[in-house]
C-alpha cells in the first residue's frame, strides 16, 4: 500500500510534469487571452467559438473583469488582446485599439415597477440621494434600491461623465461588478435601479428575465437608435492590443470585425460595424 | 567452526548468515569457559541531555553465558543494555562514553557500522512490540532488510525459529493473519523468533517477562534458558528469583545520589551466597531496593 | 433554594440548551432542504456530463467538473510529497523541542490561519504573474497546495507521533535502516492519518473560491492542459449567483452536487479510516 | 576515550537520500510563510511608500479613481460582521456542545455531532447563495433591500457555529470524569453541574473555539460578499449594506492597477496580521491547555 501510494504519486508528478510541457509546447502561438469587460466578454467568447471551428487547434480563452482589466492586462502582457467597452483614452494612445461594435448604456427596472420614463435629472436625484422613493417620481409607495457599478468599469466611468456626477456623491445600496449581475440583482428586487449595457439587457429581457429599460432624453434604448447615433449615452467596444496586431491576433480581430460575424454581434444586441 | 580466537569482525558474509546458518550452534563449548571475554566495557558513562544516569561501569562479559542485571529501578540497568547496541544513538541528548567492544569491534567508535551490529545484537523489550501486520511479514522484514530474499529460505527459517520458541503449532496456520492478534505470551515469543532469526551473537532482553502473566513468564524463561551456549544473553530483571534461577553471572547496579553504579559483578552463586559488597547483600535479602 | 425554585431552574437551562440546539439545527436542515429541493429538479446524467450553454442557464457541468479534478489534482500532486516529506521531517528527523521544527511548524500554524482570498492575492502575483503562467489550472492547484499544506503536515505528522516509540526502537534494535522503518513500519501505521490529512486537504481545496477567482479564472470550457483556464464547481456557484440572472436553478444542482461529493469525502474517510485500523489490529 | 555521536546511525543511500529530501521539503514548506509574507510586502511596497499608512485612515474615502484610499469603513464593516457573528455563535456553539454531552440522548447526540461536522464542511460559496436566495429576500421584505451587515452576522454565524461547537465538544471531552463524578455525588443538579465545574474547567478550550470562529470570520470572503451588498460605508444600523475588506479585495483585485492594487495588497497584509495574530493566540491556548495535566 505504502509503495503503490509513493508509485501514485510518482505518477501524477510525472503527468504533471508531461502534460505541463506538452501545454507550454502548445501555448506558443496557439492560444489566445483575452480579458476585460463583462459587456464584451459573451460576444467575444461567442466569436471566439466561432473563430475556433474556422482555426482548429486554436483556442480563445475568455476572462471576464472590467474595462480597466483588460487593458491593464494587455499592458502587463497577462493578455494577448484586452475588451474595452469604451473608447481608449488620452492616457491609452500608445495603445491599438479595434472597435468590432456599438453599444449604448440603458437604465434598468425590475419589469413590475410601473414607471416608464425617468428625466435625467429624476435619475441624477435618485443616485445622489435627493429622491429616495419612488413615489417622489411617481412611482410607487417604496423606497428605492440604488444599484451601482464597482469602480475600474467602463459602465460607470461613462455613466458618471453622462450625468456629471462624481462616483462619490452616489450611495448606493448595493454595488455590483458584471453587467449581469446588476440585472441580476435588478430581476430580484422590485423597487431597484440599475444601469447596464444595452445589448446585454435586451438580451436578458428578451430572454425572459423581468426587466425593463427606460428611454434617456425619450430616445428608448436600443440597437436601432444606437445605429441612428441618437441614444444619447452609446460607447464602442473596442479590442485593445499593445502593439499593432500580428499574427493570430491580427486574423481574430480581423475576424471579429468582418461581417462573418455580424449575426452574431446583432444575436447580442450590439451593433455591428457594417450592415 | 572455530570461533574462539577469530570473528574480530562481526559482519559475516550475507550467504553465511543471512540467519540460515541453520542457526545452531555455535560448537558446543560449555557455557563461559571462553578465555576471552565477548563484551569488554571499560569506564563506561552514560549521560542524558549532560545530566549522568550510568558512570564508570567496568565488566567483561562472557560467551554463552546469561547475565543477568539486576538492582533497583533508575539505576542504570537499561540504559548500560541499550547502549551495547546503540540503540542510544535515537535518544536524543544521550551521551555514551568510555570504552566498549564486542570482541574486537569498537562499538562506541563512530564509523562503526550500526545496522550490522544491531543485526548481531538482538534485543526484547518489555512489553511485546510486534509490528501490525502479518505474523509471516514480521519475520521476514528482518531477514530481507539484511538481504534474504529466496523463499524457500525466508520459510525455512520461519519453521526454525517458530519452532525454536514453541510458537510453530499455535501458529503455523495462521502466519498471515495480524500478529497483534496473539496473546501477550505469544507475543514475546515471536519478538524473541523476530530476534533470533538473524542469528544474533548477543540478545539483550530488557525485563522480557515483567509485562507477561506467570504462565507465559515461564514459558519465555525456559526459552532463555535453552539459548544458554549458544547466544550471548544479557537480561535485566527486577525478578531476584529468576535472576538466580537463570542467570550464569549476576551484575549488580544500584543508583548513588542518581547516578548509576555497577556495585558487584560475580558468578550467580557468589553473589547470591558470599556477596561482598553490603549493598547487594542488603538487596538480596529483600532489605533494600 | 427551595425545591420547586430548583426545580424552575434546571428545567430553564433545560429548556436554553433544547433551544440553542434546535436554532442550529434548523437553517442546517433549511439550507440542505433547501439545496435538495431546488437541486434535485436539475439533477441527471446530462446536466453532470454536458458542457454549460448560454452563460450556464443551460447545458451541464462536465467540463467543471474535469476544471475542479485537474485543479485538485495538481493541489494533491504537490501538496502530499510536499506535506509528507516535511511531516516526515518534523517527526522522525528533528527533535519536537528543536529549532527548526518549531520554526517550521509554527510558521505553518500561521500559515494555516491565513486567509483564503490572502492566497489568492498571493497565488495572483506569484504564479500567474511572477511565474508567467497566467490564469490556469496550474497556477489555482497551485495556490490551492500552498493553502492545505498546513492542515496536511498537521496531521500527517501527528499520525507519525501517535505511533509508539517502541516500533522504532525495536525495528532498529533489528537493524532496520531508517528508510526501511519508515516504509514498511511508520508509514502503514500513519496512513490513516495520511488519509484524514488528504480528505481535509481535499475538502478545503474543493470547497475553495476566493483564491482560484484570481488564478485559475473563469472560462467554463473543457481544459486541454493545465495551463488552460479552468472553473471550478464552487466558482461556478459564485458565478451563477452573482451573474447570471436565471442562474439560480443550475446554482442550486451544482450546490447540491459540490456538497454531495464533500459528504462523500468525508464519509468514505472514516471508513477508510476505521478499515485500515481494522484491518492492521484485529484478526482478519 | 571515545564518545559516541548521535546519528551516525548509518551511511546508507537511502537514508542519505531520504533526510536529505525531507529536510529540503521542510525547508520548502517552512519557507512557503515567508514567501507569502515578503510577496506581500513586495507588492503592498508602492503603495507603502507612495500613499503611506495613514493616508489609509485620513483619506476623506475609498476612491481609487481619485486616489483616496480611506479603509475605515470597510474595516468598520468587517469588524462589526465579525463582532456580530460571535455574539451570535459563541453562545450557540457552546450550548450545543452542552447538549451533545449532557442533554441530548446517545442517538441524537451522535447524530447531531454528525450534523455540525457536515455543517463544517459545507464550502463557504454554498452558504452564500443560499443566504442570497433565501435569507436576503427575507430580510428584504422587511427592510429593503436586503443585503445587508444583518445578513452578514446571520452566514457568518451559521459558518462558525461548527468551528466553535466542535472545539468546544472536544474540550468538553476532556473534562476528567472523576470531576463529574464527584459533583454528581455531591448531589449536584444538571445545571450547576456544567455552570460550576464544566465550563470553568474548560473555560481555555472554549475561548480557543472562539478565536478560532473569529478568524475564521475575519478571514471569509465569498459568503459576505454575496449577501452584505459591498457598499462602501460605515454601518449606522444592522440594515446597512458593507463591505468587508475581504469583499473589496474580491471585487476589486480583477482590474485593480499601479497604487490601486497596492493598496489591495495592504488591505491583504493588514487582514493576515490581524488574523494571525488571533489564530496564533489561539494555538498557544491550545497548547497550553494540553499540557498543563489535568488534576
Amino acid at each position: 500500500m505504502a509503495v503503490s501510494l509513493l508509485a501514485t504519486i510518482g505518477v501524477i508528478a510525472l503527468c504533471t510534469i508531461c502534460s505541463l510541457d506538452a501545454s507550454l509546447a502548445q501555448a506558443e502561438g496557439h492560444k489566445l487571452v483575452i480579458t476585460g469587460s463583462s459587456t464584451m466578454a459573451p460576444l467575444v467568447a461567442e466569436i471566439g467559438k466561432r473563430f475556433e471551428t474556422g482555426h482548429p487547434g486554436v483556442r480563445i480563452d475568455v476572462q471576464t473583469g472590467g474595462s480597466s482589466r483588460g487593458i491593464a492586462d494587455v499592458i502587463n502582457g497577462v493578455a494577448d488582446i484586452g475588451m474595452a467597452s469604451r473608447a481608449l483614452k488620452s492616457q491609452e494612445q500608445h495603445l491599438h485599439g479595434s472597435v468590432i461594435a456599438q453599444d449604448g448604456i440603458t437604465i434598468i427596472l425590475h419589469r413590475s415597477n410601473p414607471i416608464r420614463e425617468l428625466t435625467d435629472d429624476q435619475i441624477r436625484a435618485i443616485y445622489t440621494g435627493g429622491v429616495t422613493h419612488w413615489n417622489q417620481v411617481g412611482g410607487p409607495d417604496a423606497p428605492i434600491t440604488v444599484v451601482n457599478k464597482a469602480e475600474g468599469r467602463s459602465t460607470l466611468e461613462l455613466f458618471l461623465d453622462y450625468f456629471q456626477v462624481s462616483n462619490r456623491d452616489i450611495h448606493p445600496h448595493v454595488v455590483i461588478g458584471d453587467n449581469e449581475q446588476g440585472i441580476k440583482t435588478v430581476a430580484g428586487n422590485p423597487h431597484a435601479i440599475g444601469y447596464v449595457s444595452i445589448g446585454t439587457a435586451q438580451y436578458d429581457a428578451t430572454h425572459g428575465i423581468p426587466i425593463r429599460l427606460l428611454p434617456l432624453q425619450h430616445i428608448p434604448a436600443t440597437i436601432e437608435t444606437v445605429r441612428e447615433g441618437t441614444f444619447p449615452l452609446s460607447r464602442p467596444l473596442t479590442l485593445v492590443t499593445k502593439s499593432p496586431p500580428a499574427g493570430l491576433i491580427k486574423t481574430f480581430i480581423d475576424f471579429a470585425r468582418s461581417s462573418q460575424v455580424n449575426d452574431l454581434i446583432l444575436k447580442q444586441y450590439f451593433l455591428p460595424l457594417q450592415g | 567452526m572455530d570461533v574462539v580466537q577469530s570473528t574480530p569482525r562481526i559482519i559475516p558474509d550475507p550467504e553465511e548468515r543471512s540467519g540460515l546458518r541453520a542457526w545452531l550452534p555455535y560448537p558446543s563449548t560449555e557455557p563461559c569457559s571462553d578465555p576471552v571475554p565477548h563484551i569488554r566495557a571499560k569506564n563506561l558513562s552514560i549521560a542524558y541531555q549532560g545530566h549522568q544516569a550510568l558512570r564508570n561501569v567496568t565488566l567483561e562479559i562472557h560467551r554463552g553465558c546469561i547475565t543477568a542485571l539486576v538492582g533497583p529501578s533508575g539505576c542504570g540497568k537499561t540504559s548500560f543494555l541499550t547502549s551495547l547496541n546503540r540503540l542510544t544513538d535515537l535518544i536524543p541528548g544521550c551521551q555514551v562514553s568510555g570504552n566498549l567492544h564486542m570482541h574486537e569491534l569498537d562499538v562506541l567508535a563512530p564509523t562503526t557500522d550500526v545496522l550490522q551490529l544491531r543485526r548481531t545484537v538482538g534485543m526484547i523489550f518489555q512489553k511485546p512490540t510486534v509490528f501490525p501486520f502479518s505474523i509471516r511479514k514480521n519475520l521476514e522484514l528482518p531477514l530481507r532488510e539484511h538481504g534474504t530474499y529466496d523463499r524457500t529460505l525466508l520459510a525455512s527459517a520461519m519453521e526454525k525459529v517458530l519452532q525454536q520458541v514453541g510458537l510453530w503449532d499455535e501458529v503455523k496456520d495462521r502466519l498471515d493473519h495480524p500478529a497483534q492478534a496473539l496473546s501477550g505470551g505469544q507475543q514475546q515469543r515471536l519478538c524473541l523468533a523476530r530476534a533470533l532469526v538473524l542469528a544474533p551473537d548477543v540478545l539483550l532482553l530488557d525485563e522480557p517477562c515483567s509485562a507477561l502473566d506467570p504462565l507465559s513468564s515461564g514459558i519465555v524463561e525456559d526459552l532463555i534458558v535453552t539459548l544458554r551456549g549458544y547466544v550471548t544473553v544479557i537480561i535485566v530483571t527486577h525478578n531476584l528469583a529468576q535472576a538466580r534461577r537463570i542467570g550464569d553471572h549476576i551484575a549488580f547496579f544500584w543508583s548513588c545520589d542518581g547516578v548509576g553504579q555497577l556495585i558487584e559483578y560475580d558468578t550467580a552463586q557468589a553473589i547470591f551466597e558470599t556477596p561482598a559488597h553490603e549493598l547487594t547483600a542488603a538487596y538480596i535479602s529483600g532489605a533494600r531496593g | 433554594m427551595s425545591r420547586q425554585n430548583r426545580y424552575l431552574q434546571e428545567s430553564g437551562t433545560t429548556a436554553i440548551i433544547w433551544i440553542a440546539a434546535t436554532l442550529v439545527a434548523v437553517p442546517f436542515f433549511c439550507l440542505m432542504g433547501d439545496l435538495l429541493w431546488n437541486g434535485l429538479n436539475h439533477l441527471s446524467f446530462s446536466f453532470v456530463f454536458s458542457a454549460p450553454q448560454n452563460a450556464g442557464r443551460e447545458g451541464g457541468i462536465g467540463p467543471i467538473l474535469i476544471s475542479t479534478l485537474f485543479i485538485l489534482g495538481v493541489c494533491m500532486g504537490v501538496a502530499l510529497p510536499m506535506g509528507l516529506g516535511t511531516a516526515l521531517f518534523l517527526a522522525e528527523y528533528t527533535r519536537h523541542d528543536h529549532v527548526p521544527g518549531r520554526l517550521i511548524r509554527g510558521s505553518l500554524d500561521v500559515l494555516a490561519g491565513v486567509p483564503s482570498i490572502v492566497f489568492g492575492l498571493f497565488g495572483n502575483a506569484l504564479f500567474c504573474q511572477t511565474f508567467g503562467l497566467g490564469f490556469s489550472i496550474l497556477s489555482g492547484g497551485l495556490t490551492l497546495a500552498c493553502m492545505v499544506l498546513p492542515i496536511l503536515i498537521r496531521t500527517v505528522e501527528e499520525s507519525f507521533r501517535a505511533i509508539s516509540n517502541e516500533q522504532r526502537l525495536s525495528a532498529a534494535a533489528l537493524g532496520l535502516s531508517k528508510p526501511t522503518t519508515i516504509r514498511t513500519i511508520l508509514f502503514p501505521a500513519a496512513m490513516p492519518g495520511l488519509l484524514v490529512g488528504v480528505i481535509l486537504g481535499l475538502g478545503r481545496a474543493i470547497a475553495e473560491t476566493a483564491a482560484l477567482i484570481f488564478t485559475s479564472g473563469y472560462v467554463d470550457r473543457m481544459p486541454e492542459s493545465l495551463m488552460d483556464s479552468g472553473r471550478s464547481l464552487a466558482v461556478h456557484i459564485y458565478d451563477l449567483a452573482m451573474n447570471v440572472a436565471g442562474g439560480n436553478p443550475h446554482a442550486y444542482a451544482t450546490a447540491l452536487i459540490l456538497v454531495s461529493l464533500l459528504f462523500i469525502i468525508n464519509f468514505s474517510s472514516s471508513r477508510m479510516a476505521a478499515r485500515w485500523m481494522s484491518f492492521n489490529q484485529l484478526p482478519a | 576515550m571515545i564518545s559516541s555521536l548521535n546519528n551516525i546511525s548509518s551511511r546508507s543511500k537511502g537514508d542519505f537520500l531520504l533526510s536529505w529530501s525531507v529536510r529540503l521539503l521542510a525547508l520548502m514548506a517552512g519557507g512557503l510563510l515567508l514567501l507569502v509574507v515578503s510577496f506581500l510586502i513586495h507588492e503592498s511596497w508602492p503603495a507603502l511608500r507612495d500613499i503611506g499608512l495613514a493616508r489609509f485612515f485620513h483619506d476623506p474615502d475609498w476612491s481609487p479613481i481619485d486616489e483616496s484610499y480611506r479603509l475605515t469603513a470597510m474595516i468598520w464593516g468587517t469588524l462589526l460582521a465579525t463582532a456580530g457573528a460571535i455574539l451570535l455563535s459563541a453562545p450557540l456553539g457552546i450550548l450545543s456542545a452542552i447538549f451533545c454531552h449532557f442533554y441530548a440522548p446517545p442517538l441524537l447526540s451522535r447524530g447531531y455531532r454528525r450534523m455540525v461536522e457536515l455543517l463544517a464542511g459545507i464550502p463557504s460559496v454554498v452558504f452564500g447563495f443560499w443566504g442570497l436566495v433565501v435569507l436576503v429576500p427575507i430580510i428584504g421584505r422587511w427592510h429593503p433591500p436586503g443585503t445587508s451587515l444583518l445578513a452578514g452576522i446571520l452566514i457568518l454565524t451559521l459558518m462558525i457555529i461548527p468551528t466553535i461547537m466542535l472545539v468546544a465538544h472536544a474540550s468538553i471531552a476532556h473534562v476528567p470524569i472523576a470531576y463529574i463524578h464527584s459533583a454528581s455525588a455531591l448531589g449536584f443538579s444538571r445545571g450547576s453541574l456544567i455552570w460550576h465545574v464544566v465550563i470553568p474547567t474548560t473555560k481555555v478550550g472554549l475561548f480557543t473555539g472562539i478565536l478560532l470562529g473569529l478568524a475564521r470570520a475575519l478571514g471569509e470572503t465569498m459568503a459576505v460578499l454575496m449577501v452584505c451588498g459591498n457598499v462602501v460605508q460605515t454601518p449606522s444600523h444592522l440594515f446597512d449594506p458593507i463591505r468587508t475588506l475581504t469583499a473589496n479585495i474580491a471585487l476589486e483585485m480583477s482590474y485593480a492597477l499601479a497604487d490601486h492594487r497596492a493598496a489591495l495588497f495592504v488591505s491583504g497584509l493588514l487582514l493576515m496580521g490581524l488574523v494571525v495574530l488571533i489564530v496564533s493566540l489561539a494555538e498557544g491556548l491550545r497548547h497550553r491547555n494540553f499540557h498543563v495535566p489535568a488534576k
